[in-house]
């Protein structure tokens, strides 16, 4: 049966590094849901949260590029990285509403700046476009008595009006994804708090006050494990989390999956084809428990 | 004033399927008259003149034989439901004949309370096209005996109609001369276009064909007829007629539904509906408004938005 | 008409220093159809007057043009000596050769030829004047004030001691408004129950006052001075006649856990209720949702315990029509509630500060039930989680007021002052607790209010945090404020045990249906817009119709009690006459070639413009004209210019007179 | 000074701004020449195209229509719906032929004395640069060539029509 | 022996009018159509279309002015048109149906009341016909007793001759004046060919019968069926050569202005609109019925004349396509099968 729906997808440079394993489930899942993945033919780096800060017209042209780039390929661009996703729906926000902008912008890439194409995270394909009922019914392994504490992070939501993927303070978008494979998602208070992203490197000590506070929230609401949209904020959660539980003294334990790692386990993708082996925080132990695999 | 654009190949317009509508025009009358469903029909027969056609009010299912659908179906019959024509009207429940560009007649009429939707059966024509002024009504219907009009026509379906006969052939995309000539009366300068309308108003003989044809001229006493005030001269000296035809082009600005009848029976060739479509490009340009196929509640110049433009106001 | 006078004013000399006032004499008596011309040095005094009148006797004049100063100055007088004399006043005519000739041109034989000219248009104009009758409106000296609260009340009380009919419609049971609900008042602190009782009372005695309460406005109808209200009285299932008030129906309801919305759902009440114990009417509703009689037809208790048999299962909603010549709009506010994202609204709802979600995060009407001696907990401060005493207590300003991005843009007038009464009330109660305030800008303007709030600081030790409130969240059962301390510069987290939002003042539900009713204009917040936000702050645009209240804006009891006076007192000076007088200008149509296109009705801003249909004999339908409401019409002429065939004509203005003052050019 | 050429304007105005203006003016007795010829109107909405076009017809040179800003209309839409009839008869006439600086469009309110001055001055000298408007008064002599006659005192008789 | 004259010689006889003072009016192009228009020289003369509007406006103007008045303080003064100012004119080209057609108006503007402003005009006007080589499906000159070849109402009438040039017939004393002021312009040829004349469709209709056939249908439902598409405009009647109704306007003020006289049209609503706001013929059929009737009925009985010559203007141009040639037609053929009643004589064309 033919993919009812196909996508030019872009990556994004942490997807083929770090976040490897958010690259290979989602390829997985979207596999497994006959929808269609085109990756988009020589993309390059957004530019992500370094780009804008050093110089707005560089980051808009990458941007503008990549968005021209897939032009050439049928259907509305799917993003998994939350922040290229962010980056890439600025660009087409600033440059549709500034003439002069564009202007530059074009003469920059010499080609017509394209913003017709639609920008989506999986997020939204998944629960929108594809359906939350056919996801639910999609599910050959539902994660029941898993507990999770969905994490949006700052990019996903926020600036208001740009990303247009949810609410921007009270967003619902993963809790409804979650628990159409079964599991349970619980109420916690820093969904949206920032994990320190990039200080990770420079200023590690920040990073290590926020995730903590994050992670101390998640076990107070009793959650099992954590799932992100984003590669920086499980690195953050993921790798810091021995050294917070060195630093505050807590114990934690608590696994970091990408979203699509658990809907495409829940899919019936075979776990060796998810990464779990490179998460830092072992998931094995839950997930026997949980007779998950 | 001939628009000199590049000498366009005559293509013959295929009006197969007017024959089509034809048959179906007659069925749907005799059905309506027969199932009591309407009192008349307005329809079009065909004339004594070879080819020609003519409006028709046939109230006896018999007659819709001698109904008809081809090139030579001019008129507007909309104007048979308003109250320049209160006689017809009092026949009762009415089915009209409608081209696309009459259905939007019908529409202003609907806008302005003069009739209910419910009142009116609308049969719709797919219409490719009808000839234009002064065209002998037996010529085949190609791109030199079509209407200007309907060189740019938008409406060959008329949506909204309560059954739509005839099928549409395809079209060949013809040169806007109509719109060329307002290009080129934009590019003159003021005393030239001045020079050219008064050309023009001097040889009308004021004989309210124009006003007579026009849906929405369906005042029971026209301004112009009035004597005291006397808004315009009632004589056809030149500067009576310069203000009749402001006022017309006036009092159509945001009603007028393009049918271009005015100019179509105009014995003195006065390119009347290049002033109404000025006024259809000025209210596109400044309020989006356009003539529709569905009744608008309110005109562009019977409402108002805060943000109008004020530019030309100090 | 051909018997014109005309009468040049020297004014003294302001017009005659740069007019030659005999040349235009002379010119005007050149001119035709008029028969007698006179210059003067004072028209408008009293001998300039009498010789006006004079010669209206003796020429036997028909018309005249007076030449003086502009006629937004003396027309009234000089129309009023015609009349005097005899004279329609309507035929009377100003010409302005003070203002728009003498005093702005130097150039003597320009500035006579130009009053020469002015002078000649107005008698051509004249020539062309109808004789005009003032419009006269029968008035039903009875008001309608819509909405029960202290602006509704007020307003009630004084049209109805000066001796008028008021009808009363308040939507819920009891009247009294969000102010019943309030605690202590600011600035003086006394209690609101106390001071509003009494005039609720008042109210519900006064022989002038018919209440409606439990009532909604169905339809309104008429014009200024003849409206007709259809009011729908919703059933109470309560015989008002019979109820002594005595309350055992309440006591013996098996029905207990309600939660009362007039309490902000923290107390319950039986499904049989009257919202609060000083409830005016004091009889009881049946809550028919929630009364198990009305989901599966057992119980009837409270009718089994009734003395005088009131309570009445059967009783429907009815339509009750009231003819009224007034109508006082107090419909009141209501707090902008941010517990979810209105559906298609421009407004934004507030997520991140966990109202509905977080028990313990209130907003300040629930303080004020909470504050309340008849409140739910008797005035105690509690925790609504877990009803312990809170120790420290946050107040966060401006939630919604001032937030362009959140789509209320405007201040919301009395938050700065009621927070700075619960951190006092919250003291009194609370003698070891703290208050925490985060506010952007105090705004203290009225009488003695800044020292209420410097007291609030100095003596009662509220803390004011110059910053916003960017979260607030759950943590154990603490709640946590974050927010920011810019006079310092920091980061500030209090984990606080209740946390009060002062949110935004916002119109009542329904404001807008209920205006499209009355036919009066909103403001894109559905705030009541006043016909001129200085001079008549208290009237709408459309005739007949007044503001008192939060309704037209947010506002504190002061100034709504002073506009419900003022609104008052416009409904009475409409009353003083038993006939409303209206100037003539005024359109007609003329039915004969009126076409029915109803584009004057489309461009009427008042709503002057009705469908008349025109009947034979036999009833049957020939056609439907427009018609204008002389009562309603203002005179503004927009529909002439817009009528095609000229067949709306505006009295005092018509076509005849205007082309008749051109074909002097 | 004396002009060659003194230009004939009409000015078309509501009664509660731009007349009041006017007065303002007055009453400051601020000075501005004397072309302009006042016809005074309850709104903007009340005037109609026919009058611009007769003022024309009648031989004005140059014609003003000025009413109350937007949002300050006595009558709450008169001026809307004015500026929007204004909008679409100015482009007819430009459409005609007629040279628009001949017809004037303004918000004078009752404080803006100043303004009516400043706008009544700037047309007055802009319309006495043109020169006369001979459009229309040309036009009312023509005939019909049937109807044209060549005898002299008929001519005449024209002229002063 | 025929007289006949060059193209060129027609154009330079017109040139010699024109310089000799007269007014010239004949068919010239403008635009698309072709007028009757006063010629600024011979060069402008397009004969053979029938021109748009008809010939009747050289005594008969669509509007004119017929005095006018000024009023001031000491009463009222009076200019009236003198009408010794009318020009000489020379209508070249009018086809037969043009040419006819003011004979037949004459009857009426001299009845009991002497038009002079027509009356004047007729009289210092010499009308040259032109014999008409083309009629289309709208023509029927035939039908009401003309011809393509009729020299009625011509004072000279030319013949357009195979090889150019047209020969010359003097009809009236007047043709004889025209050929004897210009003998130079004209030649002798003893045989001439004639381009063959028009033959309009349709049999000739015996018009006294149609009299006959009207006096007795006067509520006859041909009326409705004809005329529930007239719309009730003025093109008809104003390009009608023999339709000769007006109207009498005063333009202006009551203080100073003129009094006009300008077509007017049976076919106009307001037409039979009386001041008390009865209307007579209040429903277009009347109307039509009363313009049939007229052209047909009543001018013969009061001037025993046929008011319409079948030039077919009003076929060609009525905004709806009312056909009046058809409708003579089947009154036509109706009437002949009625027995004429009255049995008089109707003489037409007398």
């Amino acid at each position: 049966m033919k993919n009812v729906l196909n996508y030019s997808y872009y990556p994004g440079c942490s997807l083929h590094a770090s976040g490897k394993e958010y690259d290979e489930s989602a390829r997985g899942l979207f596999k497994a849901l006959k929808i269609g993945l085109q990756e988009v033919p020589d993309w390059f780096c957004c530019g992500a949260t370094p780009a804008h800060n050093v110089d707005e017209l560089l980051s808009l042209a990458l941007c503008a590029k990549n968005l021209e780039l897939a032009d050439a390929v049928e259907g509305d661009l799917a993003v998994a990285c939350a922040a290229c996703f962010s980056r890439l729906k600025t660009t087409q926000h600033k440059l549709g509403e500034n003439e002069s902008k564009r202007k530059q912008v074009e003469q920059a890439i010499d080609a017509k700046v394209s913003l017709e194409k639609p920008v989506k995270h999986l997020l939204e394909i998944l629960a929108r476009d594809f359906g939350l009922e056919r996801l639910h019914k999609a599910v050959s392994k539902p994660l029941n008595g898993l507990k999770i504490a969905p994490y949006y992070g700052c990019l996903l939501t926020r600036p208001p009006d740009v990303p247009q993927l949810d609410c921007t303070e009270a967003p619902t978008i993963m809790e409804q994804v979650l628990e159409a494979t079964g599991a349970e998602t619980v109420p916690w208070s820093h969904r949206l708090e920032c994990c320190g992203a990039n200080f990770t490197l420079s200023r590690p000590g920040v990073v290590l006050k926020l995730t903590g506070d994050i992670l101390a929230s998640a076990k107070r609401a009793g959650a099992d494990c954590l799932v992100v949209a984003c590669p920086l904020c499980h690195g953050n959660l993921d790798i810091r989390q021995k050294e917070i539980e060195e630093a505050t003294g807590e114990e934690y334990h608590m696994p970091v999956f990408y979203i699509t790692q658990l809907l495409a386990l829940a899919c019936g993708v075979s776990p060796n084809k998810l990464g779990f082996g490179s998460m830092i925080v072992n998931p094995m132990p839950l997930l026997k428990e949980k007779n998950l695999i | 004033m001939k628009s000199t654009g590049k000498p366009e190949p005559t293509v013959t317009i295929d009006t197969s399927g007017y024959a089509v509508a034809t048959e179906e025009i007659r069925s749907e009358a005799k059905r309506l008259l027969l199932e009591k469903i309407v009192d008349a029909v307005v329809g079009y027969q065909s004339g004594r003149r070879k080819g020609s056609a003519v409006p028709v009010i046939i109230t006896d299912p018999a007659q819709a034989e001698q109904l008809v659908f081809s090139p030579a179906c001019v008129n507007n019959l909309s104007i048979y439901l308003t109250k320049a024509k209160k006689e017809i009207r009092a026949k009762g429940k009415l089915a009209v004949v409608a081209k696309g560009c009459d259905l939007r007649a019908l529409a202003g009429l609907m806008g302005e309370s003069q009739f209910k939707r419910e009142e009116v059966v609308i049969i719709g024509v797919t219409c490719a096209g009808v000839h234009s002024a002064g065209v002998q009504p037996n010529e085949p219907l190609t791109s030199a005996t079509i209407a200007k009009k309907c060189r740019e026509c938008s409406v060959h379906i008329p949506e909204g109609a309560d059954l739509i006969v005839g099928k549409l052939p395809l079209l060949p995309d013809l040169t806007p001369t109509e719109k060329e000539l307002l290009e080129k009366l934009d590019a003159m300068t003021p005393g030239e276009r001045w020079e050219y309308w008064k050309e023009q108003f001097t040889r009308c003989i004021r004989c309210l064909a124009c006003r007579q044809v026009c849906p929405f001229c369906y005042c029971e006493q026209c301004l112009c007829d009035r004597g005291r005030p006397q808004a315009v001269d009632t004589s056809p000296r030149p500067s009576g007629n310069m203000g009749w035809h402001i006022v017309r082009a006036m009092h159509l600005a945001g009603r007028c539904s393009g049918c271009a009848e005015c100019e179509r029976v105009c014995p003195m060739d006065i390119p009347l509906n290049l002033l109404n479509r000025k006024m259809a490009q000025e209210l596109k340009e400044l309020y989006q408004y356009e003539a529709g196929l569905t009744p608008q509640e309110k005109g562009p110049l019977t409402s108002y938005d805060e943000k109008d433009d004020q530019s030309f106001i100090k | 008409m051909s018997r014109i006078g005309v009468f040049i004013c020297h004014c003294g000399e302001n017009i005659s220093r740069t007019v030659d006032v005999e040349q235009v004499a002379q010119a005007a008596r050149q001119m035709v159809g008029v028969t007698y011309a006179c210059d003067y040095k004072y028209m408008c005094s009293d001998p300039g007057q009498t010789l006006l009148k004079k010669a209206v006797a003796e020429h036997r004049l028909e018309g005249i043009v007076v030449a003086a100063c502009s006629p937004r100055m003396h027309e009234k007088t000089f129309r009023n000596a015609a009349q005097a004399a005899g004279l329609n006043p309507f035929l009377c005519e100003m010409a302005n050769i003070r203002e728009h000739c003498s005093w702005v041109h130097d150039d003597r034989v320009e500035a006579t030829a130009k009053a020469t000219d002015i002078v000649h248009m107005l008698v051509e104009r004249v020539r062309k004047n109808k004789k005009l009758i003032p419009i006269t409106v029968p008035v039903t000296k009875r008001a309608l004030i819509i909405g029960g609260g202290i602006a509704g009340i007020q307003a009630a009380l004084d049209i109805a001691d000066c001796g008028h009919q008021v009808v009363l419609v308040e939507r819920e049971p009891s009247i009294g408004g969000h102010m019943a609900m309030l605690s202590e008042t600011f600035p003086t602190l006394d209690c609101s129950q106390c001071i509003m009782t009494p005039r609720m009372v008042d109210v519900v005695n006064h022989p002038k006052i018919t209440l409606h309460t439990y009532s909604e406005i169905e339809s309104v109808d008429g014009y200024i001075g003849n409206f007709s209200i259809t009011i729908k009285k919703k059933a109470r299932s309560v015989d008002m006649a019979k109820c002594t008030g005595c309350g055992v129906c309440m006591e013996k309801c098996p029905q207990k856990k309600i939660p009362n919305e007039f309490d902000k759902n923290l107390g319950f009440r039986p499904a049989i209720y009257v919202p609060f114990p000083q409830a005016v009417p004091n009889t009881p509703v049946i809550d028919r949702e929630h009364c198990t009689k009305f989901i599966n037809g057992k119980c009837g208790v409270c009718q089994k315990v009734c003395g005088p048999g009131a309570v009445d299962y059967e009783q429907q909603d009815e339509l009750i029509v009231e003819q009224v010549g007034a109508i006082v709009v107090a419909t009141g506010f209501k707090l902008y509630d941010i517990t979810e994202k209105p559906k298609g609204s421009a407004i934004k709802g507030y997520g991140e500060f966990g109202h509905g979600k977080i028990p313990d995060v209130i907003d300040g009407l629930t303080f004020e039930r909470l504050a309340s001696a008849s409140g739910p907990t008797g005035g105690k401060i509690i925790r609504p989680s877990d009803g312990k005493e809170p120790k420290q207590v946050v107040f966060v300003q401006c939630v919604g007021s001032r937030a362009r991005e959140k789509g209320i843009s405007y201040c919301s007038k009395v938050c700065c002052m009621y927070t700075a009464k619960h951190t006092m009330l919250y003291k009194h109660k609370v003698h070891d607790g703290q208050a925490y305030v985060f506010f952007m800008d105090a705004r203290t303007p009225g009488k003695s209010y800044d020292e209420f709030w410097r007291r609030a600081i100095e003596e009662e030790e509220a803390v004011y945090i110059r910053g916003m409130v960017s979260r607030v969240y759950q943590k154990g059962d603490k709640v946590v404020v974050m927010g920011s301390d810019i006079a310092v510069g920091v980061q500030v987290e209090i984990e606080a045990d209740l946390v009060v939002l002062a949110t935004a003042i916002q119109p009542r539900d329904g404001a807008d249906t209920l205006a499209q009713k009355l036919g009066i204009s909103y403001d894109k917040y559905n705030f009541y817009s006043e016909a001129h936000a200085k001079l008549r702050p208290v009237e709408c645009a459309t005739a007949g119709i007044y503001l008192a209240g939060a309704c037209q804006g947010p506002k504190d009891i002061p100034d709504t009690v002073s506009q419900a006076s003022a609104a008052a007192a416009k409904v009475m000076t409409l009353f003083s006459k038993d006939q409303l007088e209206r100037e003539p200008i005024v359109a007609r149509v003329n039915e004969k070639f009126c076409v029915g296109c109803l584009a004057c009705k489309k461009v009427c801003a008042y709503g002057a413009v009705e469908e008349k249909e025109i009947r034979d004999r036999q009833g049957n339908l020939i056609r439907v004209v427009a018609y204008v409401n002389p009562g309603v019409c203002s005179g503004c002429g927009t529909c002439q210019a817009t009528c095609p065939s000229k067949s709306v004509e505006l009295d005092g203005y018509t076509d005849e007179q205007v082309m008749a003052m051109l074909e002097t050019l | 000074m004396k002009h060659d050429f003194e230009p004939k304007i009409v000015a078309f105005v509501c009664t509660w701004c731009t007349y009041a203006g006017a007065d303002l003016a007055g009453t400051s007795r601020m000075l501005y020449p004397s072309n302009v010829r006042v016809v005074k109107f309850p709104c903007t909405g009340r005037i109609d195209p026919v009058f611009i076009l007769k003022a024309f017809q009648k031989g004005a040179d140059g014609i003003l229509v000025s009413g109350c800003h937007p949002g300050d209309c006595h009558y709450m839409a008169g001026n809307f719906h004015a500026r929007r009839r204004f909008a679409v008869f100015r482009k007819l006439l430009e459409f005609i032929g007629v040279d628009l600086n001949r017809l004037e469009f303004s918000w004078v309110s009752a404080a803006e004395g100043g303004k009516w001055v400043e706008i009544v001055t700037e047309l007055t000298e802009k319309i006495r640069s043109m020169g006369p408007l001979t459009q229309f008064t040309d036009l009312n002599d023509e005939e019909q060539w049937s109807g044209a006659l060549s005898n002299p005192e008929l001519k005449a008789v024209y002229d002063q029509v | 022996m025929a007289k006949v004259i060059t193209e060129e010689n027609l154009r330079s006889l017109i040139d010699l009018l024109i310089k000799a003072g007269k007014r010239v009016i004949g068919p010239k192009r403008a635009g698309e159509m072709t007028i009757y228009e006063p010629l600024a020289s011979g060069s402008e003369l397009t004969p053979g279309t029938l021109p748009r509007r008809s010939a009747k406006e050289a005594f008969f103007p669509l509007s004119e002015t017929i005095l006018s008045f000024q009023k001031d303080r000491d009463g009222l003064k009076v200019d009236d048109v003198d009408t010794a100012s009318f020009p000489e004119t020379v209508l070249v080209g009018a086809l037969p149906c043009d040419a006819a057609a003011p004979q037949v108006m004459d009857a009426v503007f001299s009845w009991d009341y002497k038009d002079e402003f027509y009356l004047e005009r007729r009289r210092r006007t010499t009308i040259i016909g032109l014999s008409c080589t083309s009629a289309d499906d709208s023509c029927f000159c035939t039908l009401v007793g003309l011809s393509p070849t009729d020299t009625k109402g011509s004072d000279l009438f030319l013949t357009p001759l195979a090889g150019g040039g047209y020969s010359c017939e003097a009809v009236t004393d007047r043709g004889e004046q025209l050929l004897a002021g210009y003998p130079e312009l004209f030649t002798e040829a003893a045989t001439v060919t004639p381009i063959p004349a028009a033959q309009p469709e349709g049999a000739p209709v015996d018009l006294a019968k149609v009299k006959v056939w009207l006096e007795e249908h006067f509520e006859d439902e041909i009326w409705e069926e004809v005329a529930n598409r007239c719309v009730g405009c003025g093109a008809c009647a104003f390009l009608c050569p023999a339709c000769h109704c007006f109207d009498i306007v005063d333009e202006g003020t009551e203080q100073k202005g003129s009094r006009r006289k300008n077509w007017d049209a049976c076919a106009f609503s307001k037409f039979t609109n009386h001041a008390s706001g009865h209307n007579p013929r209040d429903v277009q059929n009347k109307r039509y019925r009363n313009r049939f009737m007229h052209k047909f009925k009543y001018y013969d009985d009061k001037f025993g004349k046929t008011l319409c010559t079948g030039c077919g203007r009003c076929i060609r141009y009525c905004p709806v396509g009312i056909d009046i040639k058809g409708i003579l037609e089947e009154i036509g053929k109706k009437s002949l099968s009625t027995k004429d009643t009255k049995g008089h004589e109707a003489n037409h064309h007398g």
